[in-house]
């Protein structure tokens, strides 16, 4: 059986991709990526970022939570030394890319416009908005909407806006997105967390709260998917805690088309490689597609 | 990669050396650089690799120096002969290796086995080496012994007559390993002294191998906004004047 | 070293108590309800409620899904049959209720408020506000805060607004049940949660989104507790994964006054006692109170 | 409580019993009661008790007879003499014992080990006791087995010569435990012929004492609004009148 799926404009040739900043060129040394179904990048911004002070990382006992602060080189530096590394491989590329201002936005998108190599983007909304009080873009359905039709008017690559889960409604959220122009929806990202050293009362991340990842937020990514997909009718890139073939299967029956693999890339970088022969096994032996289940949870 | 443990050697109650076959590995072992190692069950909090430091590599195994610190390094201990473990490796930046040279090793506590393996790899090196720890157990072969208590060596830290032996000999470099705040003090009192000195650091890691930028340190950078560097990538070796050391 | 702790009305004799739902009197076989902090009882309406079809439960990795659906005997037959049996302790009663419109929710507070042995109460606003096209109640901190405000006007014993995470800004609405009049809060109840067979594509849980609890979802409630803490300045009953002494402490710094152990009581029915007995040790080994600990994260 | 495991028999590769040590249960046990049992480690997904009926019990020890099923059930296939397991238990309400009756017991794979106990109980009763399963590695000592796929007793399942085993002879009691939609049959038969029926019923657990509501089962309600008991609590027993069938 074949594990081919598709995003709006895009066709990939099985349904595992990489979640941003969970995944870097530096794991050619241990993954194929002319394997991957599609690759993800880190979000870059337009200027470098610096990143948040250490420690940045606290293993909880069921997830990760992080504080990276979106440290990176900006989008000159990526397209100078990362591109060139991903055009190597047959892989679409979706670059990911976030900013604190929608004019930022529309400045990084213009500037990645002029890399062909590039097969889409995935809009990571769930930076503080400088221009409304610090909140999230990714909160608010206006603002969602609004940053989206602007993005819209700049490309016809697919264009993915990411969700944060940690909204009153997300299901409003995701209409904005689609009524903005947006080809598909990226979630979730990570849900707020922290952790403090029950000895000490020391704060195990220096910024405190924090992002949380990984197998312990599956059901609240799988709730998020499902709602979405419900009353939503574009494709959906989803995430949260996937790390196996069953959790894709999970998600392609709440109803996911792509499923990006996250935190389980650090416990071993080979990962994806081996969910998408685990997912091709399964597919062969009960033979499946990802049409025939997508959605179809009972 | 699985690598099969070889032999499991109890030195004290606290620390265990563990030599591995290194059958499928390459790429040769650098002093400074580490592996990430797996535990061979699932267990709360304890999933990713546990980053430990190269003690000792030859054709055909590697061996590493554990102290046991919590649950993860304590399973390890346990680890049984024959048993395979999920390894990544060798990861990471080493030392700059010198020939020729009047060196300086400086560590603390379980700073120790990263110095041994660079005092392997030191070619017609004359070496001085100071090492200091809470108590007896924590010492291990060296010229300068230190122990908190006074229970080995002499009582007080590796930094107590580092000021003397500097006076009274000269080096070309120092190499060293240990606590933060340990390296801090002693940074500053090399550079008093002139002498070149390479850290290896410590940070939390998820990945291990550069990705994620979990395992940040900050470095001294030209334009005002800070600039930190990956402890797992571009580390863990420093030069100890590139570190912004936390106040 | 004294365990003792307090809301704003109520003292207690140490910070442990049950979260409402995952604690009834068949416990008493197992626990000495002398022994806890407070009780906390499972959520009543006003009239009995049938609750949802099974299955009702399902373990994932690393917690609980559940969909009980308030399954209540109603108000009368609680007080009826529940509240004699709670008579028999000296521990304060703390009764959790709910319901579909405001003025249900004053009937209900009005009949309790005939009971003596009741120490006070703990709103749940989590389920569905039929007034308002069904959305939960304590997503919106306008109706938080006038559902407060009514209460508030029909009894002077502590009264506890407990909060849901499911909001974009849940600061808000724990301001907005200050401002109503809450005398403390209570947080968090559970994240919205799915999971599915992937061999047959079935719900594991018949209502499909449900409810997420267990050691999983402590990183979140701890940042829930951690920011409501920051900003609001009444007292918090803090739950969310906690199941041993360590929790509870993470839980004290973070901000929260009292702790309530919920679905570990499902793994063992005398944990509250044994983390009691810890957090007793603990305390006296390392001279602590819950004052010198509270919010003092660093 | 901690029960101390005296024996693990296994039966066949799928079929375990295992006899733990009553001590310090004094309560006693009843046919149709169940236990939940702990597993000695954290393992994903794992966390609740294990609901298992009781197979038997004496003055000293009571015995579970376990079916493996999935990951809990195969770890609980391991456990080890003189292992020690949380165990939590007799729970929820047994079957109705009688005396001097004609009796009907009607099991359907797992559903074996209630009965048994229960048949143990039962003083000078005329007993017939229907069995089934897939295959012959389900089927146990019982008057008539049925296996699904004909390798052991007749192929074919319980509800087959039911109607005749009926006409044949009058029963003033039936007992039945297995999966639901074999006691719905069951049920709708037992009605046509007026054969009392007691059933044991399985739910998703989680307490296993009466406090989640999490085990469901719909049963006859005079009010317009559905109506659900407890399993742990209310069952695992129920007459078979009162519950409603799902569809
Ligand atoms: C580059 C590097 C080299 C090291 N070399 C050695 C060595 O040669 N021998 C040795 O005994 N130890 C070494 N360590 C330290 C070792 O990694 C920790 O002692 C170990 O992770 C503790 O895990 P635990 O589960 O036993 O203790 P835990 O109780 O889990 O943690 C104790 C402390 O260890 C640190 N730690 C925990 N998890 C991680 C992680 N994922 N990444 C980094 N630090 C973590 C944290 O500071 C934590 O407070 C090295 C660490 C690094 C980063
Ligand atoms: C009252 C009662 C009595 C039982 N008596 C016996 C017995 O005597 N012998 C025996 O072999 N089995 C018995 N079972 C079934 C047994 O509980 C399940 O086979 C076991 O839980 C499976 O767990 P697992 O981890 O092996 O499989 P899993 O893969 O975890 O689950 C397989 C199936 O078991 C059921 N199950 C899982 N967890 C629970 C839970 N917490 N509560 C209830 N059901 C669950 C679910 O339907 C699930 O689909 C009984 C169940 C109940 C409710
Ligand atoms: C260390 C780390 C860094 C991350 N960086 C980004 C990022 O730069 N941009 C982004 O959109 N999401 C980022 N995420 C979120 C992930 O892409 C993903 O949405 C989330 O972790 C949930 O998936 P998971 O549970 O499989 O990790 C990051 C997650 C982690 C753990
Ligand atoms: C089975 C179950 C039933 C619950 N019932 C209620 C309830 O009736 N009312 C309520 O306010 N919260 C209810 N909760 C939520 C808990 O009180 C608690 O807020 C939540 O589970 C988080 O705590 P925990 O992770 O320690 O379980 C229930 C939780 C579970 C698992
Ligand atoms: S641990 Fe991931 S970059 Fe260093
Ligand atoms: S399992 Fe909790 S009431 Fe039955």
């Amino acid at each position: 059986m074949n594990l081919t799926t598709k995003l709006n404009k895009l066709e990939f040739k099985n349904p595992i991709t990489t979640a941003s900043g969970t995944f870097g060129y530096e794991m050619a040394d241990y993954l194929d990526f002319n394997k991957l179904g599609a690759i993800v990048t880190k979000t870059i911004t337009k200027d470098r970022k610096a990143g948040n002070p250490s420690p940045r990382l606290y293993e909880t006992e069921w997830g990760l939570l992080n504080s990276i602060g979106l440290q990176n080189p900006g989008v000159e530096a990526f397209i100078k030394e990362s591109i060139p590394i991903y055009e190597k491989y047959q892989t679409p590329l979706i670059v990911s890319f976030s900013a604190s201002t929608s004019e930022e936005f529309m400045e990084v998108l213009t500037r990645l416009e002029t890399v062909n190599s590039i097969a889409g983007y995935e809009v990571n909304v769930s930076c503080p908005n400088v221009e409304n009080e610090g909140i999230a873009f990714g909160v608010d359905a206006k603002v969602v909407n609004e940053l989206t039709s602007k993005l819209r008017k700049l490309t016809d690559k697919e264009l993915i806006i990411k969700l944060t889960p940690n909204v009153t409604n997300i299901v409003e959220i995701a209409k904005a997105a689609k009524e903005g122009g947006a080809d598909s929806l990226a979630l979730i990202n990570t849900l707020l967390g922290m952790a403090i050293d029950p000895m000490t009362g020391k704060s195990r991340i220096n910024k405190r709260i924090c992002g949380y990842s990984g197998s312990a937020i599956k059901p609240v990514a799988l709730a998020n998917v499902y709602r979405v997909a419900q009353a939503v009718d574009i494709p959906i890139l989803a995430m949260g805690g996937a790390e196996n073939y069953l959790d894709v299967l999970e998600f392609l029956y709440a109803g996911a088309s792509l499923v990006a693999i996250g935190t389980a890339n650090f416990y071993n970088p080979n990962i994806t490689e081996e969910i998408i022969a685990d997912l091709q096994n399964h597919f062969d032996k009960y033979n499946l597609s990802v049409d025939k289940i997508r959605g179809k949870v009972l | 990669m699985k690598c099969r443990l070889l032999e499991n050697k109890k030195i004290n109650n606290d620390y265990y050396l563990l030599k591995f076959s290194r059958e499928g590995i390459n790429s040769e072992f650098q002093p400074g650089q580490f592996v990430t190692v797996k535990l061979p069950e699932i267990l709360p909090g304890q999933r990713l690799g546990i980053p430990i430091s190269l003690y000792q590599a030859d054709e055909t195994s590697f061996t590493l120096f554990i102290k046991i610190l919590g649950e993860g390094t304590r399973i390890l201990s346990h680890v049984e002969k024959e048993m395979e473990l999920d390894i990544l490796g060798p990861l990471g930046t080493g030392f700059t290796l010198v020939k020729n040279k009047t060196v300086l090793l400086i560590s603390g506590g379980v700073g120790y086995p990263p110095l041994w393996y660079l005092k392997e790899k030191l070619e017609d090196c004359q070496i001085t080496w100071i090492h200091g720890g809470k108590s007896k157990s924590d010492i291990f072969p060296c010229d300068h012994a230190y122990t908190e208590d006074g229970s080995c060596g002499e009582k007080g830290f590796v930094t107590s007559d580092l000021k003397d032996i500097l006076k009274n000999q000269k080096f070309d470099i120092a190499y060293s390993c240990g606590p933060n705040p340990m390296l801090k003090a002693i940074a500053q009192i090399l550079k008093e002294y002139n002498v070149p000195l390479e850290v290896s650091l410590e940070e939390y890691m998820a990945c291990g191998i550069g990705v994620c930028y979990g395992c940040a340190v900050q470095v001294i950078s030209d334009d005002k906004e800070a600039l930190y560097k990956r402890v797992c990538k571009d580390g863990p070796v420093f030069n100890a004047n590139e570190i912004v050391w936390e106040t």
